[in-house]
């Protein structure tokens, strides 16, 4: 072999912090500033505090909670996780401390970081999102709550809010008449029409969409004949459905006028820059996360030497700046 | 300690023979403090077979003059341990570790370390501190053929330094008694009473070790192994039911876990 | 390393054939025996015949020839392909050379293998599928049709009749009405209910359900800004969607009842005994014979030395044969 | 001929330096009747990254006594060209092949050579063909910096054993004379007249030079790049639109094409 080659396809990633003269990493989402468009992903680094030591959450442009409920919640029971080829399956079930703890022992704690936080909130009931809102409203330590209205795991009644237009107009609305913070809807892929979904986002009044959620997905271990997850079902993150996301961030950013947060499979620099094209203002890192603790401030560090190469002075330059073929 | 995210080197890979290797990796001082019983994970590949990065228990940790040595027992199931066994000296590999709580101290009566396998893998490192404590230990090591009871060998020489015995079982009586581990394990215990019965290996063995524990009130710990999807806690992926209805984290909670307090 | 420690994610499908009492590899889809339940995907073989150098037709369960309409089409303009992690992305736009052209000219030649041909026909207004099947119901040669009510590169009138369970019922009984061949349908993975549509297409008079067609996705190069596809848009392939696949070929084949065909990342032993786990009564492979063009044939091979290894004696007894969880 | 589905040993690979490198792969007797401007799709990765093949213009071929051997001057430049430069002697690579038209006869007058950067690979074999058929020529070869013209010294040596002169330029004028290829052969154009003008290079450069074929009615022959999914006809990725409004398929019609037929 030729020593010198760099072997890996995520060395992109790893690049450090270059210049003098830093970019403007800084992006707004309606009216919440975030001092680099890096996100930690819901679900996918707990409530942040916990992982001080593995990762410096201080380069983090926000957190966003795993997702929080009234009551604390059990999940599914095991198997929780199965590994297709190029992504990961889950059915953690939404497993959490519940809102109640999370405010009085971990909210605290994230204070001291510039990270902008956000609260995923979810509910089995058409009034738990409004509750939950209501509930952290007057805390000032969170700036946005992201509402998880597409989560593949949760079967209880069945309904996933973000599949019905109707529906989830009303349920933001619910929220919105409770909070001031910016609502974020999180979107799921599972539908024919991600823009129609959004747009009813946009007319209950929310200021941010979060897309993707997991895709819905399955495994069957070939000698066991066991689905890899006890649900049988659950959900498909990681490089798998990036392709999906970018789409679907794409049409989103297009057709609704809302910034838009883009999610799924991001692990490389060239990751983040494609999502900021295709019209996201900010992306959130999840899977990748698990595979590596330092994912997110990697990337904020390759981001910056990234836009110098490009000899780009805002990162907000790049938001929607895809170029359609001529004859598209 | 807490874990370290960092680099190793490796030093080599070691057939016992195939599908069983051993991975060595150097790496930084901190991994001197490895303790029995906890584990690593290692990106086996920088690409996308596997993604995810995989679990090992450590077999072993030496010292060097520049950091420390830990030695991987592993058995080639799929994409990530195949990595693993083609990796060549002179390798890095992301290593995040040491993880997870250890095993738990021995009584004063002598222990049973029961090994499935390549279970056998955490079993080494209790072994040798058993021995560094001046405690007696027999080692049971069962497997479905001789070659599935790798590094054999030097099981038996620390559980005879220690002054207990080693016995080994195949299902196929091509090593050891003809049969399973829990046999010659259930009589020793009608004879012998054990301070405790140390175990790894596959989960229907370690459930069968757990009933045994109860019946002859003998305390058990177990080392599980679960999916995981992280190791540090953020996947919530490594659930373990526990009796008491909770759920637990094989990676933050475990891998070692007192049998009692297991839903099995 | 260790020698001998047998590398690559694909060995499985490499095995050759075993042992003197070969299983049985045939299956039923409803009326129709395939010797095998491998068949070529459409779209990614061609017609079959123009391969017979690469690949031994003769060894193949079943033939899907690329999509034809009633008149030759030129397809899309370049680029028309794009390679995100794990899969990869087309906007081929059905280019073909029109069913006339088949049926003179490649038709015949295939007659000579035990390998069924199916062929895929799609149209852009409602009454060419039936056009088209009415003009290939007379020919032996043919043992069935698909239905490709599901491409994504497609724009003209921008229906995707895949989409609407009303149109599709209607379209698929116009189709009943002019033959008797077995029709199977093939479904878009880009809709909230897949199992509504396929519910429709079976209303509609269906006899066996085709799963997956490619999902909606996109990527962007980072540094040219330009979508990897002139359409900006296109289909998703290969194996990042298989768990997509295998979701919906079993949520189909437990609800509708009627026999299914998985298609989506199919490449080595384990992912065709997967998708029969899953429900699928046969499969169909891709993408992955363009990375290998003899993919069809090994697995072939290795699914029988494979029920050789499972002491299977027919490939029948693993189709919907998965094991759900106790309590899931 | 009909191309070959088979699996070539790595026999070495060679820096010229990075990120240009050559592969040199062992394989069977058919690969010797490959001409110049065929190329090969190559398995570069057993795994997922990349997915596909990646095509690569077959750069020289030698006959060895159980069969022969193909060069392949590559550059790095993502994941599949990366996992070739690490590849070791004694690996083995699938490889699909020879593939697509070759260039076709040169004219009476001195042909000219055009490369841009990396697209030089398939002008090696046609030099040596149209020196084994006395046929004199020009070589041309641009890059954007010196590093850019890996092999030079053999397309120069070619070139003049043809008894024709070898022209270097770079954008930054680090070896030869600055500035872009297409410059001296403006100049000679207007001079001497050539027989024929075969290129290879980037989309731009290509497109100039049809032009420039034009303009002096001196037909030209250019190996187009484009996506390719399968290399063998079956994916109808490799699209290149004509100006008669048809779309080629640049795996089966190509890579060759006459410069007049392409809608530029
Ligand atoms: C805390 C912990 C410590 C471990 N220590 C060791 C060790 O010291 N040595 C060692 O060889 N392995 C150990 N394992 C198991 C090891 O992590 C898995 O075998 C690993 O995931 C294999 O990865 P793979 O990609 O090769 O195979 P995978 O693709 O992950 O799995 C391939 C096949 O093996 C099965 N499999 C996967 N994981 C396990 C498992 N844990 N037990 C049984 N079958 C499984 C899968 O169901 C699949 O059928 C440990 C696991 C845990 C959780
Ligand atoms: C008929 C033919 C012959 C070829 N011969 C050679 C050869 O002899 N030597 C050689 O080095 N390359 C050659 N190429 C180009 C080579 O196939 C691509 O560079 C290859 O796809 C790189 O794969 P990768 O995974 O390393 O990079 P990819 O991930 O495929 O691409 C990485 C980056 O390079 C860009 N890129 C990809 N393909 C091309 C291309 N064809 N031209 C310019 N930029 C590209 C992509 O847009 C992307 O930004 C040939 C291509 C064709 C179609
Ligand atoms: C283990 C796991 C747990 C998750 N939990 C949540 C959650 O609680 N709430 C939520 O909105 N999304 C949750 N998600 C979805 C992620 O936030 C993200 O939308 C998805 O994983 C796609 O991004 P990725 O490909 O980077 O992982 C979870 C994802 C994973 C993998
Ligand atoms: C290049 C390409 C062309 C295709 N053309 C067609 C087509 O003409 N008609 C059709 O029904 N499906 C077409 N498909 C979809 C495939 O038949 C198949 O449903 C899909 O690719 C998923 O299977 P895979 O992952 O094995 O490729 C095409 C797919 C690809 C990649
Ligand atoms: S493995 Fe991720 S939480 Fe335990
Ligand atoms: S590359 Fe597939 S048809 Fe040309």
């Amino acid at each position: 072999m030729v020593s010198g080659a760099d072997s890996g396809g995520r060395a992109e990633a790893t690049g450090a912090i270059a210049t003098p003269c830093a970019p403007d990493l800084s992006v707004r989402l309606g009216n919440l500033v975030l001092p680099n468009p890096i996100m930690t992903a819901s679900g996918t680094f707990g409530y942040g505090l916990e992982f001080a030591h593995l990762a410096a959450l201080d380069r983090l442009g926000g957190i966003v909670t795993k997702g929080l409920s009234l009551v604390p919640l059990r999940g599914n029971p095991p198997p929780r996780i199965g590994e297709p080829r190029g992504g990961m399956l889950n059915s953690i079930g939404l497993q959490n401390i519940g809102v109640e703890k999370f405010l009085a022992d971990v909210l605290p704690g994230l204070g001291k970081f510039p990270a902008q936080v956000m609260v995923n909130l979810f509910g089995y009931e058409f009034d738990d999102y409004a509750r939950l809102a209501e509930r952290v409203d007057s805390f000032a330590g969170i700036a946005a709550v992201e509402l998880n209205v597409s989560c593949p795991n949760v079967k209880k009644g069945g309904i996933e809010f973000g599949h019905d237009p109707v529906q989830l107009e009303r349920l933001v609305r619910s929220v919105r008449d409770v909070t001031g913070k910016p609502i974020a809807v999180k979107l799921s892929p599972n539908v024919t029409s991600p823009v129609a979904i959004a747009e009813a986002a946009k007319a209950g009044g929310a200021d941010v969409i979060s897309a993707i959620n997991t895709v819905l997905g399955m495994s069957i271990d070939p000698w066991t004949r066991r689905p890899s997850l006890n649900t049988t079902r659950g959900g498909l993150s990681g490089p798998a459905i990036k392709p999906i996301a970018v789409r679907i961030v794409h049409d989103v950013a297009k057709k609704v006028g809302l910034p838009v947060i883009g999610i799924g499979g991001v692990e490389t620099v060239d990751d983040v820059v494609e999502f900021l094209l295709a019209g996201a203002s900010a992306v959130q890192v999840g899977t990748a996360l698990f595979r590596d603790p330092r994912t997110a401030e990697r990337l904020v560090d390759g981001l910056a030497s990234r836009l110098v190469e490009m000899k780009i002075e805002r990162v907000s330059e790049l938001i929607g700046a895809v170029r359609p073929w001529e004859n598209a | 300690m807490q874990p370290i995210d960092t680099s190793g080197r490796v030093v080599e890979v070691v057939p016992h023979p195939l599908p069983y290797f051993s991975l060595v990796l150097e790496g930084p001082p901190a991994w001197r403090e490895t303790q029995a019983g906890q584990f690593v994970m290692i990106e086996t590949s920088a690409g996308l077979e596997p993604y995810l990065r995989r679990a090992f228990s450590v077999h072993d940790v030496s010292k060097t003059d520049r950091g420390a040595r830990i030695e991987l027992l592993a058995k080639i199931v799929g994409p990530g341990t195949r990595e693993m066994a083609h990796k060549r000296a002179g390798d890095t590999m992301k290593v995040l570790g040491p993880l997870g709580k250890p095993y738990g101290a021995a009584e004063a009566r002598p222990s049973a370390l029961v090994a499935g396998g390549v279970g056998s893998a955490p079993l080494l490192l209790l072994g040798r501190r058993l021995l560094a404590e001046g405690k007696r230990f027999d080692f049971f090591y069962g497997g479905r053929s001789a070659i599935d009871l790798a590094r054999s060998a030097a099981f038996a020489e620390l559980a005879r330094e220690s002054g207990g015995e080693f016995i080994a079982t195949t299902e196929d009586g091509s090593a050891g008694e003809r049969g399973l581990v829990t046999a010659p394990l259930a009589e020793r215990l009608r004879q012998s009473a054990y301070g405790k019965i140390f175990s790894c290996g596959p989960m229907g063995l370690l459930k069968r070790l757990a009933e045994m524990s109860a019946e002859h009130s003998v305390p058990g710990e177990a080392a599980l192994e679960t999916e995981m999807g992280c190791g540090y806690g953020a996947c919530l992926g490594c659930a373990v039911e526990l009796v008491d209805g909770k759920i637990a984290l094989c990676c933050k909670d475990g891998p070692v876990f007192a049998c009692e307090t297991v839903k099995w």
